[in-house]
């Protein structure tokens, strides 16, 4: 089963990455920039019984070792969620 | 010859430099800010390592689409000389100015410690005046030194002769052991088709005087200067 | 908002950390009763970690004068004359509990502060040195914070560029719950063109430079703010993370601002922020501040004025510059993209006023601010220490085999090669450092110049703990003794006072004692101490860490190439131990590493033996006679030695008799203060001898360097004989192994 | 407007950070993972007349320095793909 894991600063926490992509992309003209945040994708492809079991062996590799929870939070995203969206590249 | 040693926000090997090309080889030699486009009066533009914009997205990723190292392209059509060492190299990377990339150390963690390299290549200004396998020691200091190119970009590099430093033993063996980040076949260095575009990850300003532990960087400057000796020893001016 | 600032009560003030003594003391000060945003200038300014209250008494007792101070504690860092026109800056903090949360970015955020510390000075630093202690590494939990803690002093070092040059990383089981992350830094300015922290100057415009304000770590007063709305988990106070280039351009437009002649004073903003700086600064000159928080660049939205004077967010600095030079300094601020706000002037009277929309939030007198309460608590000897030191090592049975002890010995994660984590760090930017980590003592050139400084850190928590006042000075003597062997004169201390909880009398007791020891070491060896820091309160469930001076050390060689390193550099050298023979296993590595025991006397310091021992070594490697010198200090002369065969380029075996104290393993492994091993050339052995006549200390010739064994031999008898290639593999494989 | 770039290092690129995140999961048990991979995730915010218009944006972002074409490939997508899913945490 593929599951995806998206860890993120949490709001507040200064995003120096984040801060330094978005003066570069300013600087290189794109003035409608408003926000940007950097943070980590991390997929995985396990086996499980079912999508929630395979959640719930996520959720406690997150919190064991994905995740810093001093300074991020995640979300669990499973591959049927992303399934039928059309992305490109 | 005129230098200029390139400043962006981040870079820290500037000042040393500097203070090699003017206190040890006395050259002149002036400061290059990262939003000048203006390089008719150099012969050679050095690259110097830091961590330009943090790093933080990618080593080298910000400037190496920077005023300066976009005039680079149109100073090098012009037979102007570049050296990128450390940061530098991985923005002449990231400006498409030399094949390849860098990635994180194997190792995943940073690498400041002494290596040795060998000469694969003779066929650039830095080069000219060495022999082929020789081995010169110079330190290295980076997190993301691996170089990575594509089979095919692998191939070209190879046939054009444009490696021109691998990680080496001391007497000159390439092997696994010697390869301090795990670069794709020990790639130290590499030069564009023409040569005149050198980028490597060790730090040549750092082995430019006895005193701080050898001297084999500057037979790179001493090889561009046209000062070397045949058996590569190069001759006080 | 401001009409939304609870209403300061007794209650609160507790929560914000201040004692009802002390409240009542604001309230008579202030003749009112204080809003909630002075409450929060008080609690900060007041809290032990910004005013000293229990260690400043003692502190007083520090020798801080000296014919090369330009600047003792006070400022930012303390700076000394190294002749040339040049001065040496440098000081070291902790940052113990930031990283023990979060090890990376605390052991980072701790690099950023004491660079800001040496910068603000005028200085550009040129070296950083990293102290370090851990729990037991056999503990999982133990490793992560290894190696959060490195990596994070890594990361910000390396980006921001300084090389850092020497360190130390020790285990003890005490420091599992509480780990110590010190820093030292080290820079150089010309002695006339050094800055200080001061708002000279009424009418003097308030610059603030740097990175935005968000809501890092700001104090636990915090908690209270939660209470009057309901975005308790949007207010929570967050963890500071440290942005290395910020700083570098700070570095960079600080000094640059500085050349202009257009700046009065600055001051880093670190603990307490810019509550910090708009006190401390007018207190210096007898002048005050009005400032304008809502101008304050904020990276978050709806922050109080609570927030804004009281968070700790890095890379950022507060600047007086010259009234009418504005744009000098606005115009160097913009060339390196970053802020430069004008938020204030000072003023004549000695009130620090914070605003918001121009509305008064803050009305204080800086002196009320800057002049806490000192105590003097109770101290009292812990009652069981008495019997731990009464404990003889030699009523233990002697080791089978003390080849296998020295193995253990050296292959203890405290004695194991540190490379593991000193090659993470870059040590050679700048093009300065002759001698590398690995040695004694770093040394680095200073340009320009003929000249070199030493630099190193010790401390030794077990010598402290059963002798807080010898310990002290011990570690004193050590790190000078470092910076001789490197060829240095040692020339000023700075400390870092890593202890538990100071309302404790026994706790208090160690910090005493081991002042006085710091202090008389301090004058006996001629250095001042020209800064420090004070960090209590390191414990946890009530158990605190062993007592953790660390000393910090810089030498000055007046001629950079007579330098010494610690390593035999050739087969048929002559051996020499200096020093007295005096040595204990009390406390010592063996009596850890072998029997798991903290207890036992320490070997007597000599004080005025230490002097000359280190003036020899000094004389030794001045006249090149010394081809290598090392200290003995933890694990004794044996790992000493072993520690000069291995430490070179190549390894150089030593065949040596060592004086035979009562049992063997006391000969080998006893650590005992001022001694030092010295491999001399052969053909300048007779010029060596003259020279330790000359010097009047106890010294020996005891061996010869060369062939591919240690053979230690205590009388007749052969007690260690060990291939060098199994004596290496102990002691690279010690430490790095568990970080595998 | 809202959009999310996945940056993630091409097919057939050793991913050395993925290796070593995924080795020290099953070293803590998470013995059915077989595969987990490590990228970055940049999540935007910009001010365009369409969403097709930020697409187009944030594809010029990602070509002049977001991803680097010799190690990485990048997708994009839009908030409105995101929005319906139920993620977790
Ligand atoms: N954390 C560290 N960072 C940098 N260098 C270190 C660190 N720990 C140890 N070193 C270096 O390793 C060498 C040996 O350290 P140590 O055993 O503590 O020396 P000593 O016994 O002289 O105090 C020294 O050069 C020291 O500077
Ligand atoms: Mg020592």
């Amino acid at each position: 089963m593929r599951v995806r894991v998206l860890v993120r600063l949490k709001p507040g926490i200064l995003d120096v990455q984040g801060a330094a992509v978005k003066r570069a992309l300013i600087g290189l003209g794109f003035a409608e920039l408003a926000e940007l945040r950097v943070g980590k994708v991390i997929e995985v492809e396990l086996a499980a019984a079912t999508p929630a079991a395979a959640r719930a062996r996520v959720e406690e590799m997150c919190r064991q070792l994905l995740a810093n929870p001093v300074l991020e939070d995640y979300t669990i995203e499973m591959a049927d969620d992303l399934a039928p969206r059309g992305a490109s590249r | 010859m005129r230098f200029g040693v390139v400043v962006f926000p981040g870079t820290w090997s500037d000042c040393d430099f500097h203070y090699v090309i003017s206190e040890v080889l006395h050259q002149p030699v002036k400061y290059v800010w990262h939003r000048e486009r203006q390089l008719d009066d150099l012969d050679c533009v050095i690259l110097p390592g830091g961590f330009s914009y943090g790093d933080y997205l990618r080593a080298g990723a910000v400037a190496g689409r920077s005023p300066v190292v976009e005039a680079l392209r149109d100073f090098v059509a012009k037979g102007g000389v570049v050296l990128g060492s450390c940061n530098g190299f991985q923005i002449l990377c990231e400006a498409g100015l030399l094949p390849g990339a860098l990635m994180r150390n194997e190792c995943l963690q940073y690498r400041c410690q002494s290596t040795h390299l060998v000469v694969e290549s003779v066929e650039t200004p830095f080069t000219r005046g060495l022999r082929p396998g020789q081995v010169l020691a110079m330190p290295i200091s980076h997190g993301e030194g691996k170089y990575h190119a594509d089979a095919e970009t692998l191939a070209g590099l190879k046939a054009r002769n444009q490696i021109v430093f691998r990680y080496a033993e001391a007497d000159g063996r390439v092997t696994k052991a010697a390869n301090p980040n795990g670069s794709l076949e020990n790639i130290a260095g590499v030069a564009n088709p023409e040569g005149t575009v050198l980028g490597l990850m060790p730090h040549p300003e750092r082995a430019a005087e006895a005193a701080m532990g050898g001297a084999d960087g500057l037979l790179l400057f001493h090889s561009l200067l046209g000062s070397l000796v045949e058996d590569g020893s190069f001759l006080k001016r | 908002m401001k009409g939304a600032e609870p209403k300061v009560t007794l209650d609160l003030a507790r929560d914000s950390g201040l004692t009802a003594d002390e409240y009542d003391r604001i309230l008579a000060r202030l003749g009112r009763e204080p809003t909630f945003s002075e409450l929060g200038l008080f609690s900060a300014l007041w809290s032990e970690h910004c005013a000293y209250k229990h260690s400043r008494v003692f502190l007083s007792r520090l020798p801080t004068a000296g014919p090369r101070v330009l600047q003792g504690p006070g400022e930012n860092a303390g700076a000394l004359d190294i002749g040339d026109g040049w001065a040496v800056v440098f000081k070291i903090e902790s940052h113990n509990h930031p990283s023990f949360i979060e090890p990376f970015q605390g052991a980072a955020t701790g690099v950023g502060g004491i660079l800001r510390d040496v910068f603000t000075m005028g200085a550009r630093p040129i070296a950083i040195l990293d102290s370090l202690r851990f729990g037991a590494l056999d503990d999982p939990r133990t490793r992560h914070l290894v190696n959060g803690v490195v990596s994070g002093i890594s990361w910000y070092g390396n980006c921001f560029g300084c090389p850092t040059v020497g360190g130390e990383i020790a285990f003890a089981p005490e420091y599992a719950g509480n780990p110590l992350v010190n820093v030292m830094c080290v820079g150089l300015v010309r002695a006339d063109r050094l800055f200080r922290a001061r708002a000279e100057g009424p009418g003097n415009p308030v610059f603030y430079v740097g990175n935005k304000t968000g809501r890092d770590g700001i104090h636990g007063a915090t908690m209270a703010s939660a209470t009057f709305d309901g975005h308790a988990e949007e207010r929570r106070p967050t963890v500071q993370v440290g942005d290395p280039f910020t700083e570098k351009l700070l570095l960079e437009a600080c000094l640059e601002a500085m050349a202009t002649g257009a700046v009065v004073g600055i001051q880093d903003m670190g603990a307490a922020g810019l509550a910090c700086c708009t006190s401390e600064m007018p207190a210096r000159c007898g002048t005050g501040m009005d400032v304008e928080l809502s101008r304050v660049p904020q990276r978050e939205t709806g922050m109080t004025p609570y927030e804004i004077l009281l968070s700790e967010s890095q890379e950022r600095m507060l600047l007086v510059a010259a009234r009418g030079r504005e744009d000098e300094v606005r115009r160097v601020f913009a060339k390196w993209e970053l802020d430069a706000v004008e938020i204030g002037r000072v003023t004549p009277g000695g009130d620090l006023v914070a605003r918001l929309d121009g509305e008064v939030v803050a009305r204080v007198p800086v002196e009320a601010l800057t002049e806490a309460p000192k105590y003097t608590k109770p101290v009292a000897e812990p009652s069981e220490l008495a019997g731990r030191r009464a404990f003889d090592p030699l009523t233990l049975p002697e080791p089978p085999d003390h080849g296998t002890a020295l193995l253990r010995i050296v292959g203890s994660p405290t004695i194991a090669s540190k490379e593991w984590a000193f090659r993470q760090y870059d040590h050679q930017v700048g093009i300065n450092t002759l001698v590398l980590p690995g040695s004694d003592a770093a040394v680095l050139r200073v340009k320009g110049t003929r000249k070199a400084l030493a630099v190193k850190t010790d401390g030794n928590g077990r010598h402290v703990f059963l002798d807080p006042r010898q310990g002290a000075a011990m570690a004193v003597a050590e790190a000078a003794r470092n910076v001789s062997c490197s060829g240095g004169l040692p020339i000023g201390v700075t400390d870092c006072m890593n202890f538990g909880s100071p309302e404790r009398p026994e706790i208090l007791w160690q910090f005493a004692e081991a002042i006085e020891g710091i202090a008389a070491a301090c004058r006996a060896l001629d250095m001042p101490v020209v800064g420090g820091n004070v960090s209590f309160y390191n414990e946890t469930n009530g158990q605190a860490i062993l007592p953790t001076p660390v000393i910090g050390v810089v030498g000055l060689l007046e001629d950079a190439s007579r330098r010494a390193t610690q390593w035999f550099k050739a087969a048929g050298h002559r051996v020499a131990l200096l020093g007295p023979d005096a040595v204990s296993l009390g406390g010592s590595e063996y009596l850890w590493t072998l029997h798991r025991r903290l207890a036992g006397r320490l070997a007597p310091l000599d004080l005025e033996a230490e002097r000359r021992v280190q003036s020899a070594v000094r004389a030794a490697v001045a006249a090149g006679l010394a081809t290598a010198a090392h200290d003995c200090s933890e694990g004794g002369v044996a790992v000493a030695l072993a520690e000069a065969c291995l430490t070179g380029r190549a390894p150089v075996g030593c065949e040596a008799a060592l004086p035979a104290a009562a049992r063997p393993d006391l000969t080998l492994f006893g650590e005992g203060p001022s001694r030092v091993v010295v491999s001399v050339e052969p053909a300048r052995g007779r010029e060596f001898e003259a020279l330790m006549a000359e010097s009047a200390i106890q010294w020996r010739w005891i061996g010869l360097t060369g062939g591919e064994r240690l053979v230690l031999r205590v009388g007749a008898r052969v007690v260690v004989d060990l291939a060098l290639e199994q004596l290496e593999s102990a002691w690279r494989n010690g430490f790095e192994r568990h970080m595998a």
